[in-house]
C-alpha cells in the first residue's frame, strides 16, 4: 500500500523528466533526414508515448479496471 | 483504343487467326459439356446445398478451361511457327517490339473484369450456402482419434458408427472434437467442416436422395488418419424413426439421468471438479454473472429463476440430467458429460457441491 | 553484423587521393551496414509482433474471461505501479543513450562516459527490476496457463534483448575507450543506439499490453 | 571509375564497387568458408541438390505405398514420417534455398553488375546454417520424425514424436538462415548496382530476388515465433495450441499460414525471374512488357502477406471474414495473369532457338497456368468446402511447386550451367530430361484433381480401393519422373568431364553475367560497366559502357548491323 503510492509518485516524476528529456532529443534530431536519424525519431516520439501511458497508469486512468 | 484505331493493321503472323478460331470452338465446346453436365464433379449431388456448389464449379469449369485453352494452344503455335527455320541465320533474332499498351491495358482489365464476377458469383454461392436452412433436426457430431460420435435431441447415449438422417429434412450439424483436429467431410453434400478441440463448427444439410454415403476425415490425426471414416445413411422418415427408437430416442426428455449415484457425491471432490470442468464457463455467482453459461451459484435456489434453462424443476436428478446430456438454448449450447469426459461418479460429486453453494 | 567491406581487405583502386577515397568508401559503407541493420530491426519487430499477436488472439477469442479462471479463481492482474517505475528505468536509459551518442559526436566524452554509464546502469537496473516481478507475479507461472505462457514468454524474450543490449553497449563502451571510434566513424554507436531504442519501443508495447490493457 | 555518356540517369554508384578483394588462396577460405558469392552460390546449389535427391526418394517411398489401397510398403507411422519430411524437405530445404541462396548468390550480384553482396560474410554465415539444419532435419528419422505434415497442425504435432521438436530447430535455423540471405539481397540490390542502372533497368531476374528478399525478411521471422511457441509447448508445457491448457489450434493455423503463404511466392518470384530472362534470350526479342512484369512482381509479394487464411476455409474462422481472404486471393490471379500473357507475347514473333532451357520455360508456362486455375477453384470458399484437405489440393500445390519452381530451376540451371562450369551439356540427353519430365509429370499429378474431388483425402496411408487405378497409374507416371531426374543427373555429371567448352556467351544472351568468362573470374568485372538500357533490345549494340568484356562475348550478342530485325 505505503510502496504503491511511492511508486507512483517515483513513476509520475521519472515519466515527466524523461518525456521532457525526449521531447529535447527529438526536436535537436527533426532537421536531420538521413536513415538513422528517420529511425531515431520514431522511436524517440514513441518513447515519449510511452511516458505518457506510464503517466496514464499512474493516474489510474489505465488499465480501466483499476489496479 | 482511338491509337488502335490508327495504327496500320499488322500481320499477326502465319495461321493467327484460324488458330484463334480454334481456340474459340475449342473453349466453347468444352464449356457446353462443362455447363451441362449433370455431375461436373462426378458425384451425385445427395442434398442441399450440393447443387449450389455445382453450379460454381461449372461456371469455374468452363472459365478456367477457357483460359487454359488461350494459353497453351497459343503457346504451342508460337513455338511452332516462330520456331527459327533451319535455314535461317545461326543467330537469328525476332520482331522488335517491347510493349503494346492497348493490349496490356486489356488483358489487364478482362481478367479483372472477370474476378469481379467470379467474386460476385462466389459470394452469391457462399452466402446461399450460409444460408442452407437447418435446426428442424440438430445433430452433435463429436470426433475422437479414430472415430465419430453423434448425439441426436432426446438420445440419452451418443450413437457410435453410422450417422443416420431422415430425407428432406433441414439438419444442424454442430462438429466438434475430443482430442486433435479431425475432419468431416461429406463428398456427395460438397460439405466439410474441421472438427477442432474447443471450438464448435456449424454445418447446415437436407439430404434429397436416399442412399449410404461415406463421411470422410480431412485433417491429419495421426496413425488411424487413412481409416477413420463413417457412413452417412440418409433414410425416410418412417425407417429414421424405427432406427432411432432402436437408440432408445423416445419423445418424453427423460433422458439417461438414471445410474448416476447421486447419494455418494462429496462436496470437496465437486469443487475440484468445478474448478477443472466447469469454471471456464459457469461463475459460481447468481445466474446473471454470467462467463459463457450462467452463474450457478444459486442454481436449487433462485427466485429470479425458479426452473432450469430446460424448464424442469431444479432438482438434484434434472441438474443431474443437464450435466449428462449437456443442453442447447437460447442462451448457448452446455456439451454433454460424454463431451467434457466426465463420468457418473463426477456429475454426482458436481450436482452436490452446487446444491453446497445454494445452501449458503 | 557484418564486416565492413571496407576492412575486407581491399587494395585501393586506380590512383586517387587515398584518404579521400577511403572516406568515401566508410560512408558508403556504412550506409549499407546501416540499411541492413535497420532492416533486421524490422524482423525481429515481426518476431515480437507473432506473440503479440498470440497474445491478443488467445486473449480476445479463447479466454472467456480475462485474467483467466484458473481452478475457480480468477487470477490477479499484474502490478502496474510496480511496472510503471520499471518502464520509466527502461525509457530513461533510452533517453541517456540518445545523449551519450549526441555529446560523442560533439566529442564531449566525459559526458559521453556519463551518459553511457547511467544506460548501461538503468538497463541492469530493469533486468532486476523483472527478475523480481518474475518473483512476484501471481499468474500461475510460465507453463501454468495462456495468461502466463504469454507473460512470460513476451518478457522473456524482451528481458533477453535487454541483457543482449546491456553486452552490446558495454563492448561499445570498451571499444570508445580503445579509441576504435572517432567523430568521424562511428557507426557501431549508431547502431547500439538504435537497438536499445528499439529495445525500449518494444516495452512500451508489452507494458501497455500486459499491465494497461 | 566508369565513365557515363553525358545525360545518362544514374543508379546508385558505390566506389566500393571499384575495390577488388585479393583471391584467398588457401583451400578451406577458397572452397569451404569463401566469402565469394560464386561459391557460396554453388555450395547452396550442392547441398540444395543433394537434399532434393533425398526428398525425391522420399516421394517415391510415398507413391510405392500408395501403390495398394492398404498400402504396399510400410505401416501407416512411418508413412506419416515419410510424406511429413518430403514436405518439410522440399519447401524449406530444396526449393527455398535454391531459388534464393543458390540462383540469387550466384547470378544476381553478377547481373547487376557487383563483385559481391552486401555482407559477404553474412551470406557465409546463412550459408552454413542450411546444411546444418538439414543434417538435424533428416536426423530425426532416428527418434521418430514429425509425422503430422509440413504444416504441423498442433494438437497432434503436439502428441508427434521427439524428431517433431528437432523439426521445430532445423526449420526455425533454416528460418533465420533466409532472413539473414533477405536483408543482404535487399541491400545489394537496394546499393550495390552498377552505374546507370537504374531500377527500370534492373535484369527481371534481379527483380524477382528483390522482391522475394522483401517477402523473406518480413515473413519469416512471425514463422520463426509460431515454431518457438510450439517448441515451448512441446518441451516445457507451455500452453499457447493446446485447447485442454487453454491455448487455440487455430492460432498457429494463422502463424503459420502469415509465414507460409508468402513463403509460396518466396518460392515462385525468383522462378518468374528465371523465366523471364530465358524466354528473350531464345526468342531473341526484347521480353514483352518489361516494366508490368517488374511491377506485377511488386504486386504479388505485397498482396502475397494478406491471403493467408484462405488455407483455413474450413478451420472455424469467422465465416464474415472468408470474403475479403477469397477476394484478395482472386485478385493476385491479375498480376500473375499480366505475366503469363507477357511471356506469350514475348514468344511472338521471336526467331525461338529451341534449347532445353527453352523447352522448361515454355513447359513451365502451361503447368504453372494450370496450377493457377486449379488454385482459383481453391481459393472460392464454397469449393474449398469440398476439396479442402483432400488430392486436389496435393494436385494443385505439386503444379505450382513441382511444374511451376522445380520446373524454373531446371530451366534456369541449364541457362546458367555454361555460365558457372564453362562447359555446354548434352542437349540432346536435355530434350529427353524435358519431355519425360513433362510428360511424366503430368501423368503423376492429373489424376490427383479427380482423385481428389471423388473423395480421396490427402496424407493417407490407406485409400478406398476405388481409387487404386489412378494411384498406380500416378505411382507408375512418378517413376518415370524420378528417372528422368537421373538422365539429368547423368547429363551433367558426363558435362563436367567432357562437355565442349562453353565459351562466354554461349547462347548470345545479353544481361551482364554473359560478358564476362565462364565460369567468371574472381572480381566479377575487371571494370565496373555503366548501363544505358534495359539488357533486352536485341538489334541495339549492347547497353554498356566501360565494360572489359571476355573474348567472344559482345560478338556472341546478335544486333541488328549483324542480323536483319524481320517484320510481320
Amino acid at each position: 500500500m505505503d510502496l504503491a503510492v511511492i511508486e507512483k509518485v517515483v513513476a509520475t516524476l521519472g515519466a515527466i523528466v524523461v518525456f521532457v528529456f525526449a521531447l529535447i532529443g527529438l526536436r535537436g534530431e527533426w532537421p536531420k533526414n538521413g536513415l538513422d536519424d528517420i529511425v531515431t525519431k520514431l522511436l524517440l516520439g514513441l518513447m515519449a508515448f510511452g511516458c505518457l501511458l506510464v503517466l496514464l497508469a499512474t493516474a489510474g486512468l489505465l488499465p480501466r479496471g483499476g489496479a | 483504343m482511338a491509337q488502335r484505331v490508327v495504327k496500320p493493321r499488322t500481320n499477326l503472323g502465319p495461321g493467327f487467326w484460324p488458330v484463334t478460331a480454334f481456340i474459340i470452338v475449342v473453349s466453347a465446346i468444352m464449356s457446353y459439356f462443362t455447363l451441362t453436365s449433370p455431375w461436373p464433379i462426378g458425384l451425385i449431388p445427395a442434398g442441399e446445398p450440393a447443387p449450389a456448389t455445382d453450379a460454381l464449379f461449372r461456371f469455374l469449369g468452363a472459365v478456367g478451361a477457357t483460359i487454359f485453352n488461350i494459353v497453351t494452344i497459343y503457346t504451342i503455335y508460337f513455338g511452332i511457327v516462330f520456331a527459327k527455320p533451319k535455314n535461317a541465320l545461326p543467330n537469328a533474332i525476332g520482331v522488335q517490339i517491347h510493349d503494346a499498351p492497348v493490349l496490356e491495358f486489356w488483358w489487364t482489365a478482362i481478367p479483372t473484369i472477370l474476378i469481379v464476377v467470379l467474386a460476385i458469383y462466389s459470394t452469391k454461392i457462399w452466402l446461399d450456402i450460409q444460408n442452407t436452412q437447418g435446426d428442424v433436426l440438430t445433430v452433435e457430431a463429436i470426433s475422437y482419434q479414430y472415430g465419430y460420435q453423434f448425439r441426436y435431441p432426446r438420445l440419452a447415449q451418443p450413437v457410435s458408427g453410422e450417422m443416420h438422417l431422415p430425407l428432406n429434412t433441414p439438419t444442424t450439424i454442430h462438429v466438434t472434437s475430443r482430442d486433435v483436429i479431425h475432419g468431416f467431410w461429406i463428398p456427395e453434400m460438397r460439405i466439410k467442416a474441421d472438427m477442432v478441440p474447443g471450438l464448435i463448427n456449424t454445418l447446415r444439410v437436407t439430404p434429397t436422395v436416399p442412399g449410404r454415403y461415406p463421411i470422410i476425415c480431412t485433417e491429419f490425426c495421426g496413425v488411424g488418419h487413412g481409416s477413420m471414416k463413417t457412413t452417412l445413411v440418409v433414410q425416410s422418415q418412417q425407417d429414421f424413426s424405427k432406427w432411432f427408437a432402436q437408440q432408445g430416442g423416445s419423445q418424453s426428455s427423460a433422458g439417461g439421468g438414471g445410474g448416476i449415484p447421486l447419494s455418494t457425491g462429496t462436496v470437496d471432490a465437486g469443487k475440484v471438479l468445478f474448478g477443472q470442468k466447469c469454471s471456464a464457463c459457469h461463475s459460481t455467482g447468481p445466474f446473471s454473472q454470467k462467463i459463457v453459461g450462467p452463474g450457478l451459484g444459486q442454481i436449487f435456489s433462485d427466485p429470479a429463476h425458479p426452473k432450469l434453462v430446460n424448464g424442469s424443476d431444479p432438482t438434484t436428478q434434472n441438474v443431474a440430467n443437464i450435466v449428462k446430456n449437456g443442453f442447447q438454448g437460447d442462451i448457448g449450447t452446455m456439451p454433454s458429460a460424454q463431451m467434457n469426459a466426465i463420468s457418473n461418479k463426477d456429475i454426482a460429486n458436481l450436482v452436490v457441491y452446487l446444491a453446497s453453494l445454494s445452501k449458503k | 553484423m557484418s564486416v565492413s567491406i571496407a576492412k575486407q581487405g581491399y587494395s585501393l583502386g586506380h590512383g586517387h587521393d587515398e584518404d579521400a577515397h577511403e572516406q568515401v568508401i566508410y560512408q558508403e559503407t556504412r550506409d549499407m551496414r546501416l540499411l541492413g541493420f535497420v532492416l533486421f530491426l524490422c524482423s525481429d519487430v515481426v518476431l515480437f509482433s507473432a506473440f503479440i499477436f498470440a497474445y491478443i488472439y488467445l486473449r480476445t477469442t479463447v479466454a472467456p474471461s480475462w485474467p483467466p479462471i484458473v481452478g475457480g479463481h480468477q487470477l490477479p492482474r499484474l502490478d502496474t505501479a510496480f511496472a510503471a517505475v520499471n518502464s520509466i528505468v527502461l525509457f530513461g536509459s533510452g533517453v541517456t543513450m540518445h545523449y551519450a551518442l549526441e555529446n560523442f559526436k560533439h566529442a564531449n566524452l566525459r559526458r559521453y562516459n556519463v551518459f553511457m554509464g547511467f544506460t548501461i546502469l538503468l538497463g541492469a537496473m530493469f533486468l532486476g527490476g523483472q527478475g523480481y516481478e518474475y518473483a512476484h507475479a501471481q499468474i500461475g507461472g510460465w507453463s501454468g496457463n495462456i495468461f502466463g505462457a504469454s507473460f512470460f514468454t513476451l518478457t522473456g524474450m524482451h528481458g533477453f534483448h535487454v541483457f543482449a543490449g546491456v553486452i552490446y553497449l558495454l563492448v561499445l563502451w570498451y571499444q570508445t575507450q580503445r579509441g576504435v571510434y572517432t567523430q568521424e566513424r562511428y557507426f557501431g554507436l549508431t547502431a547500439g543506439t538504435l537497438y536499445w531504442h528499439f529495445v525500449d519501443v518494444i516495452w512500451v508495447g508489452l507494458f501497455f499490453l500486459f499491465y494497461l490493457w | 571509375m566508369a565513365t557515363l555518356a553525358p545525360g545518362v540517369k544514374t543508379g546508385p554508384y558505390h566506389a566500393v564497387l571499384d575495390h577488388i578483394h585479393p583471391e584467398p588462396t588457401s583451400f578451406i577460405r577458397k572452397y569451404i568458408f569463401s566469402i565469394d558469392h560464386k561459391v557460396i552460390g554453388y555450395q547452396y546449389m550442392i547441398t540444395g541438390g543433394l537434399f532434393f535427391l533425398i526428398a525425391g526418394l522420399l516421394a517415391e517411398l510415398i507413391r510405392t505405398q500408395l501403390l495398394s489401397p492398404n498400402g504396399a510398403i510400410v505401416s501407416a507411422a512411418t508413412y506419416n514420417q515419410i510424406y511429413s519430411m518430403h514436405g518439410s524437405a522440399m519447401v524449406w530445404m530444396v526449393i527455398i534455398p535454391l531459388v534464393t541462396g543458390g540462383f540469387g548468390n550466384f547470378v544476381m550480384p553478377l547481373q547487376i553488375g557487383a563483385r559481391d553482396v552486401a555482407f559477404p560474410w553474412l551470406n557465409l554465415a546463412a550459408f552454413w546454417m542450411f546444411p546444418v539444419a538439414g543434417v538435424i532435419l533428416f536426423s530425426s528419422f532416428l527418434w521418430g520424425a514429425p509425422d503430422a505434415g509440413w504444416t504441423e497442425y498442433p494438437p497432434v504435432s503436439l502428441q508427434g514424436p521427439p524428431g517433431t521438436s528437432m523439426w521445430c530447430v532445423a526449420i526455425f535455423l533454416i528460418g533465420i538462415s533466409s532472413t539473414l540471405t533477405g536483408i543482404n539481397f535487399i541491400v545489394t540490390i537496394y546499393k550495390m548496382r552498377a552505374p546507370g542502372m537504374t531500377l527500370t533497368r534492373m535484369p527481371l531476374f534481379v527483380w524477382g530476388q528483390f522482391g522475394t528478399a522483401g517477402l523473406s525478411f518480413i515473413a519469416t521471422t512471425a514463422l520463426a515465433g509460431a515454431l518457438l511457441a510450439l517448441f515451448l509447448e512441446r518441451t516445457f508445457g507451455v500452453p499457447f495450441y493446446d485447447p485442454k491448457h487453454g491455448g487455440s489450434p487455430v492460432l498457429w493455423q494463422h502463424m503459420f499460414w502469415f509465414y507460409s503463404h508468402p513463403a509460396v511466392y518466396i518460392m515462385i518470384l525468383p522462378v518468374f525471374g528465371i523465366i523471364s530472362e530465358v524466354l528473350p534470350t531464345f526468342s531473341r526479342k526484347p521480353v514483352f512488357g518489361y516494366k508490368m512484369i517488374a511491377f506485377s512482381t511488386v504486386a504479388i509479394a505485397l498482396l502475397g502477406f494478406s491471403v493467408w487464411a484462405h488455407h483455413m476455409f474450413t478451420s472455424g474462422m469467422v465465416p464474415w471474414l472468408q470474403l475479403p481472404f477469397m477476394i484478395i486471393t482472386m485478385v493476385i490471379a491479375v498480376p500473375t495473369g499480366i505475366k503469363i500473357f507477357s511471356w506469350m507475347a514475348t514468344l511472338w514473333g521471336g526467331s525461338i532457338h529451341w534449347t532445353t532451357p527453352m523447352l522448361f520455360a515454355t513447359g513451365f508456362l502451361i503447368t504453372f497456368t494450370c496450377g493457377g486455375l486449379t488454385g482459383f477453384f481453391l481459393a472460392a470458399v464454397p469449393l474449398d468446402y469440398h476439396e479442402h484437405g483432400t488430392y486436389f489440393v496435393v494436385a494443385h500445390l505439386h503444379y505450382v511447386l513441382y511444374g511451376g519452381s522445380v520446373m524454373g530451376l531446371f530451366a534456369g540451371i541449364y541457362y546458367w550451367w555454361p555460365k558457372m562450369t564453362g562447359r555446354m551439356y548434352n542437349e540432346v540427353l536435355g530434350y529427353w530430361h524435358f519431355w519425360l519430365t513433362f510428360i511424366a509429370f503430368n501423368g503423376t499429378f492429373m489424376p490427383m484433381h479427380w482423385l481428389g474431388l471423388l473423395g480421396m483425402p490427402r496424407r493417407v496411408a490407406l485409400y478406398d480401393p476405388q481409387f487404386q487405378f489412378w494411384n498406380v497409374f500416378a505411382t507408375i507416371s512418378s517413376y518415370v519422373l524420378a528417372g528422368s531426374v537421373l538422365i539429368f543427373l547423368y547429363n551433367f555429371a558426363t558435362s563436367f568431364r567432357s562437355g565442349k567448352i562453353a565459351g562466354p556467351n554461349p547462347w548470345g544472351a545479353r544481361t551482364l553475367e554473359w560478358m564476362i568468362s565462364s565460369p567468371p573470374p574472381y572480381y566479377n568485372y575487371k571494370k565496373i560497366p555503366a548501363v544505358l538500357a534495359t539488357p533486352y533490345d536485341f538489334g541495339n549494340p549492347l547497353p554498356y559502357i566501360g565494360l572489359e568484356a571476355a573474348a567472344g562475348a559482345e560478338e556472341a550478342t546478335p544486333t541488328a548491323a549483324s542480323h536483319p530485325v524481320p517484320t510481320l
